[in-house]
């Protein structure tokens, strides 16, 4: 089969919706890297969270958006109880201990899913007005997939703009460089944690609702996307949100791509990218200044 | 690294308590009596494989302080080399097990060459990678692995020892014998530990940077560290290619490398019996768990979160720890 | 004339009586002990500064006057003993609630945010006040009061010289109009002429009523501006005096603060 | 701790606490007492993704244990099932295996399916045990992994895209282009060994193949590719979550508006999860439906039987292989008279059966069940008579041994 232009691009676009969902999830997991040093494997399990509150408020209410808004508080709501009892003892004890904590908070999340949900998962289909596609002159792609690149990238530019403008923001940026030094100024530090422990679990659960019209919602969905999250993160730069953006993207499309010529090889092309990177520059491509940087 | 600074208050690379001879003593003992005391045989083979590769993964983990979420690739190579090399080449079983510890050994040396520019959690996540590399190799090139089906065909043939034949086919007799070569990689390990070397890793996992500082060669400690966990990996790999009478793809699977870590944390961490029994409560609550609920997974995880948070130094850690003068 | 300009400048004809935000008073420390792991880096100390009063904490290096300051700030790990401010108990006060009491801490290594402006940096010193004042006037004040940060308002913290460093780590601490500030070894590495300027505006918000607990490697420029002086040797607490009397007694100077 | 289990996992007998355990290492010996019960160990995923598939196995299994028993047993012995739940993990059905094996001393084991059905079968033909997994696949009946004990119930990919090839192709209008999406593992690798060679005997012309990762996520990078091949038909050669994903996305993509789309195997849960709308006009095959009780008496008393026993619900297809390989066996003891291994084999051989869907048997070569293959569509939900009913039939391919993966392509002697 001839490999044209035509197709190089829309495997290229393909890739960019990939790289939405992982970005999404990678960024939180960059916020929570990046302010609190937790490396947080219970993170797949706030996806798939999301995903099943989303789909089960779809059910009583039929709306879309109660179900985005549930997978968010929801995911948020479990993050912040996770960091509040179960994270924020081990704070100051290094990486590995929250990181296995967290592996144990996945194993539970997991199974609740299962007890509450059933094994064989749930589905859910997207509303009429967001079925179809579109003609992008190179070829058709569907409309739901160029909505949720577009709604990354909003999303994205309001987090820049939270950061960057707003007291929050400034918060963050401080206390990823230097938390002591927000502490002594008044700011009480375990707060933002929590907050952004929510935040970063709340961006996973809205990932969550929002791959589950396209892939379904299974207990076990969160492990992959994990998996994929962390090596997005990991060549990025572990708590560089940039680095995330840009990774989660860059390897959405180089997996689509791959996909083009090697299919098979699509699933060991991102760990063989990610060792690359990681040899050449040990640090991620972000290095680890910093959130931002 | 920060394995190093969250031990606290280390105890000794062998307990204190029991000194060398008396920590090898105690986890030969315990492995010896496991098929007598469990509910069936098989279960004491994987509790043997299974703490083997815990103590094989602690020396990285536990001494030398550094994370690996790969180990899973030297377990299963040393399983896939075992199986492969009878299967293909029809080698005796007891030489292909010493092969594929041997092979464990490479993947260390493998990880030690790739891995050992990152630090911390890159480290974790290089090993990550370099482990699910080989998984997806083993999928991949299928018409030598088996894929997904796992590696089959091979089967251990009956051995004779002046005069006394021994098959493997009996669950008794293929019990002791892979208990015959994890007691000689537990008596080896034991060595290293009491050895100059171990003096290294004792020094790198309480203070790297002074480790450092007093001219340690602490890359070279960590890659031999590295080698030498391979090889004990390696050598459980290889005997639960033996237990099974198959390889199971799972083998190179990134949950293994994160079994191990429960294991080892579970039962303590930098101690030497530790491992073992981590792997023993590991694999008899799994076990025992998934017997009484469908909901294993809950119990595990909130026995699991609770030793992090309570009980940090694992079981043998905290009894260690609370015999200490 | 907004509180932060009136705790910095040197009372002049027709200023506003210093009134800092939180009511100043007395600093008493107890017993205190603190340890770094097995470390006992202060031992048994105890020793009270009067409202408006400055207070040298002085002794050689690692004689404890770091981690004193740290302990009075609520930073070390592990501590015991009581302190109180203002009548109020602080010891079980984490860091971040000493400094909504009117708690300052000038830190030994300054801690210039990277990454961030130097206007940012001020504005954090600002971010938990819990008295909403119009930022820009607070950092128009600093600015003023700051001459040298007037400039460099939009240019990267840790770009600028280590001693324009510490005079952002100082506004930063002070823009939130505290009522003590605790100051480690400010002159450390800061050429001679910004010194003269930092000391300067020591002594203006000493004047303007502001409590300073100090701790100099610079005996000289310690007692320039302290009523009385601390030492400190080997953790413990061992000499208190008048700076006169300090000033005269040769002796000690050389046991406890010679290099 | 043992965990017996007559009647599923919902009504384990719990033994806890220390007394139980110990009492538990002792009770295989115990059990020698009395009229000695059949004891057929049933591994399945309990666990796993395929949960929902293996939990109304287990309902099949103790249908078939409460026929046999009904039916007075094997002169008198009762058969009794043990539920080991692998987690679909291999290393754990392995040591399952042998526990049922010393402890238990089991007369069969059955049920297996995934990857655990080969690492059992490492065991069971080791061990010399009778074995009759139902997991589709073509490697358990091939000469490297042949053992005289075992026998295969369920059927063979090979089978299952033969026939489909052979419902679908002739189906296509004039060019017959086909397309292919592989799951890249042994079971996606057999579906195009059992479907390219009929296929393109029929006329049609096979106008790529692409291979995706096992249990890949996302197959939107697929269908550009695919689309640009310009197919009439596009076979997904996947199973369980990749197959659904795959119907899902394929729906989005508008790829059923550029071409027809089939699979060899769709699977009754799935389809209930997901729904109509995406199966819609999706051809498949399937070993078994329980809609065909109008036409075959036996499908009529088994989903009866079934019904019976678990609350009106309808058997799923794998709830009717889940039965058939317990069922089989049993009656072969009962017609050899004993539970010896041996001559249990001798019965099954010539046993000639039908328990759910017309005549079956198994071929002497690799002990393969011969058994009749379902094509499928899914029936929109205002023609379903009740609720689960999901599927129509749109023709059945009987069972023939010329339909099989020859002997000697599977590496047997003939």
């Amino acid at each position: 089969m001839d490999i044209t232009l035509d197709l190089v691009l829309q495997q290229a676009v393909t890739g960019l919706a990939l790289g939405a969902v992982y970005v999404l999830v990678a960024v939180g997991l960059s916020l929570i890297f990046g302010l609190l040093t937790v490396v947080n494997f219970a993170h797949g399990a706030f996806f798939m969270v999301g995903a099943y509150a989303g789909i089960a408020t779809h059910e009583y209410t039929g709306s879309f958006l109660a179900a985005g808004v549930a997978a968010v508080v929801v995911s948020a709501l479990i993050g912040a109880f996770s960091e509040r009892v179960l994270v924020r003892p081990l704070y100051g004890r290094g990486i590995d201990y929250p990181l296995l904590l967290t592996f144990g908070i996945s194993y539970v999340l997991v199974d609740a899913a299962r007890i509450l949900f059933g094994r064989q998962g749930l589905s859910i289909d997207l509303p009429e007005a967001l079925q179809g596609g579109i003609d992008l002159g190179f070829g058709y792609f569907p409309l739901y997939r160029m909505l949720l690149v577009a709604g990354t990238l909003v999303l994205l530019a309001l987090l820049w703009l939270g950061i960057e403008r707003t007291r929050w923001g400034l918060i963050i940026r401080a206390g990823a460089r230097d938390p002591l030094i927000l502490r002594v100024l008044g700011v009480d530090v375990s707060r933002v944690w929590l907050a952004i422990f929510a935040f970063g679990a709340g961006l996973a659960g809205l990932a969550g609702i929002l791959a589950a019209p396209l892939r379904g919602a299974t207990p076990e969905m969160g492990d992959g996307v994990l998996v994929s999250a962390f090596v997005v993160t990991v060549v990025g730069g572990m708590g560089s949100l940039a680095g995330a953006v840009v990774a989660g993207f860059g390897l959405g499309v180089a997996v689509s791509l791959t996909t083009l010529f090697a299919p098979a090889f699509s699933d060991l092309a991102m760990f063989v990218f990610m060792a690359i990177v990681l040899l050449v520059r040990p640090n991620g491509l972000f290095g680890r200044a910093g959130l931002l940087s | 690294m920060s394995v190093a600074q969250t031990v606290p208050a280390p105890t000794g690379l062998l307990a204190r308590r029991f000194g060398p001879v008396g920590s090898l003593a105690l986890a030969l003992v315990f492995l010896a009596v496991l098929p007598l005391v469990l509910p069936y045989t098989s279960l004491a083979g994987t509790v043997l494989v299974m703490g083997l590769f815990a103590a094989g993964y602690n020396l990285v983990f536990g001494y030398a302080g550094i994370l690996s979420l790969g180990h899973a690739a030297m377990f299963g190579g040393g399983a896939y080399t075992t199986g492969l090399l009878m299967l293909k080449l029809g080698l005796s079983w007891p030489l292909a097990v010493v092969a594929g510890a041997v092979a464990g050994a490479l993947v260390g040396i493998v990880f030690a060459a790739l891995a050992l520019r990152t630090r911390g959690i890159y480290f974790a996540m290089v090993t990550l990678a370099l482990g699910q590399c080989g998984y997806q190799l083993a999928i991949t090139f299928a018409d030598v692995t088996g894929g997904d089906n796992g590696l089959r065909g091979f089967v251990a043939a009956p051995i004779e020892i002046g005069g006394l034949v021994l098959d493997p086919a009996q669950p008794m007799v293929r019990y002791y014998l892979m208990f015959g070569f994890a007691a000689v990689a537990l008596a080896g390990l034991a060595r290293v530990l009491v050895s100059p070397f171990g003096m290294v890793l004792r020094a790198m996992r309480e203070n790297l940077p002074r480790a450092r500082a007093c001219g340690l060669d602490v890359r070279g400690a960590k890659a031999l560290a590295l080698a030498l966990s391979g090889l004990v990996c390696g050598l459980a790999g290889s005997l639960y290619a033996i237990h099974l009478s198959t390889v199971p793809v799972d083998t190179l699977g990134y949950h293994l490398s994160g079994q191990a870590v429960m294991m080892t944390l579970l039962g303590g961490m930098g101690t030497f019996f530790g491992p073992l029994l981590g792997a023993a409560l590991f694999v008899g609550a799994e076990h025992l768990v998934s017997d009484v609920t469908e909901y294993w997974q809950t119990v595990v995880g909130i026995l699991f979160i609770g030793f992090v948070l309570f009980c940090p130094k694992g079981v043998w850690g905290t009894f260690e720890g609370a015999r200490q003068p | 004339m907004s509180t932060v300009h009136t705790v910095l400048s040197a009372p002049t004809a027709g200023a506003v009586p210093p009134v800092p935000h939180t009511a100043g008073g007395a600093l008493v420390i107890d017993g205190l002990n603190a340890w770094y792991g097995r470390a006992h880096v202060v031992q048994d100390v105890g020793f009270a500064v009067a409202p408006g009063e400055a207070v040298a904490l002085l002794g050689r290096n690692g004689a404890g006057k770091t981690s004193t300051l740290r302990a009075i700030m609520g930073l070390m790990p592990r501590m015991s003993g009581t302190i109180s401010y203002a009548g109020c108990p602080l010891h079980r006060a984490p860091a971040h609630a000493r400094f909504h009491r009117g708690l300052a801490y000038v830190p030994e290594d300054r801690r210039i945010v990277p990454g961030l402006t130097v206007r940012e940096n001020i504005r954090l010193g600002l971010i938990a006040s819990r008295e909403r004042r119009d930022e820009d006037t607070v950092i128009a004040d600093i600015a003023r009061t700051f001459p040298r940060l007037r400039e460099r308002l939009d240019q990267m913290g840790t770009s600028m010289s280590g001693g324009e460093q510490q005079m952002l780590s100082i506004a930063r601490a002070v823009a939130a109009g505290p009522s003590l500030v605790l100051l480690d070894e400010p002159s450390e590495g800061v050429s001679p002429l910004l010194v003269d300027e930092m000391y300067e505006l020591f002594a203006g918000m000493k004047a303007a009523g502001t409590t300073l607990l100090l701790v100099e490697q610079e005996v000289e420029r310690a007692l320039e501006i302290a009523d009385r002086v601390c030492v400190l040797d080997q953790g413990r607490l061992v000499h208190v005096t008048s700076v006169d009397d300090f000033r005269t007694d040769a002796a000690a100077q050389a046991r406890w603060c010679a290099l | 701790m043992i965990t017996e289990t007559r009647s599923g996992p919902d009504r384990r007998r719990l033994l806890a606490g220390g007394t139980a355990l110990l009492a538990s290492a002792f009770a295989g010996r115990l059990s020698a007492q009395g009229a000695e019960p059949i004891k057929v160990g049933y591994i399945v995923p309990l666990t796993g993704a395929y949960g929902a598939d293996a939990t109304i196995q287990v309902k099949g299994a103790e249908v078939a244990i409460a026929r046999f028993n009904e039916e007075g047993g094997l002169a008198g012995r009762m058969a009794q099932l043990l539920v080991r739940d692998d987690k679909l993990n291999p290393g754990e059905a392995s040591t399952r295996a042998q526990e049922l094996i010393e402890r238990e001393n089991v007369a069969l084991i059955a049920g297996c399916f995934g990857a655990p059905m080969l690492a059992v079968n490492a065991v069971t033909r080791q061990r010399g045990v009778l074995y009759n997994p139902v997991g589709a696949s073509d490697a358990i009946v091939s000469a490297s992994d042949w053992s005289a004990t075992t026998f295969h119930e369920g059927p063979t990919p090979f089978m299952l895209a033969g026939a489909l090839a052979r419902y679908v192709v002739p189906t296509l209008g004039g060019s017959k282009r086909v397309a292919l999406l592989v799951s890249d593992y042994v079971y996606g690798h057999e579906m195009v060994r059992g479907f390219v060679p009929v296929a393109t005997s029929l006329g049609a012309e096979i106008v790529g193949e692409v291979r995706h990762p096992l249990g890949a996520t996302d197959y939107s990078s697929y269908f550009p590719r695919l689309l640009a091949m310009k197919p009439d038909l596009l076979v997904v050669m996947s199973f369980g979550r990749d197959q659904q994903i795959t119907f899902k996305q394929a729906t989005e993509f508008g790829v059923k508006r550029q071409m027809r789309i089939a699979a060899p195997q769709l699977v009754h849960t799935a389809r209930i999860i997901d729904g109509h709308s995406h199966y819609e006009g999706i051809v498949g095959g399937t070993g078994y439906y329980w809609g065909i009780e109008n036409e075959i008496p036996s499908a009529k008393a088994f989903n009866d039987r079934f019904r019976r026993m678990h609350g009106g619900q309808n058997p799923s297809d794998y709830a009717a292989v889940g039965f058939a390989s317990v069922m089989a066996p049993l009656i072969a003891m009962r017609n050899a008279g004993t539970t010896e291994t041996k001559a249990v084999v001798a019965a099954l051989k010539a046993l000639r059966y039908d328990l759910y869907k017309g005549p079956q048997h198994y071929r002497a070569c690799d002990q393969q069940a011969v058994q009749s293959i379902l094509i499928i569509t899914s029936k929109p939900p205002k023609e379903a008579s009740v609720k689960d009913d999901i599927f129509k039939v749109l023709a059945v391919e009987q069972g023939s041994e010329d339909r099989l993966a020859s002997c000697a392509a599977l590496g047997h002697k003939t």
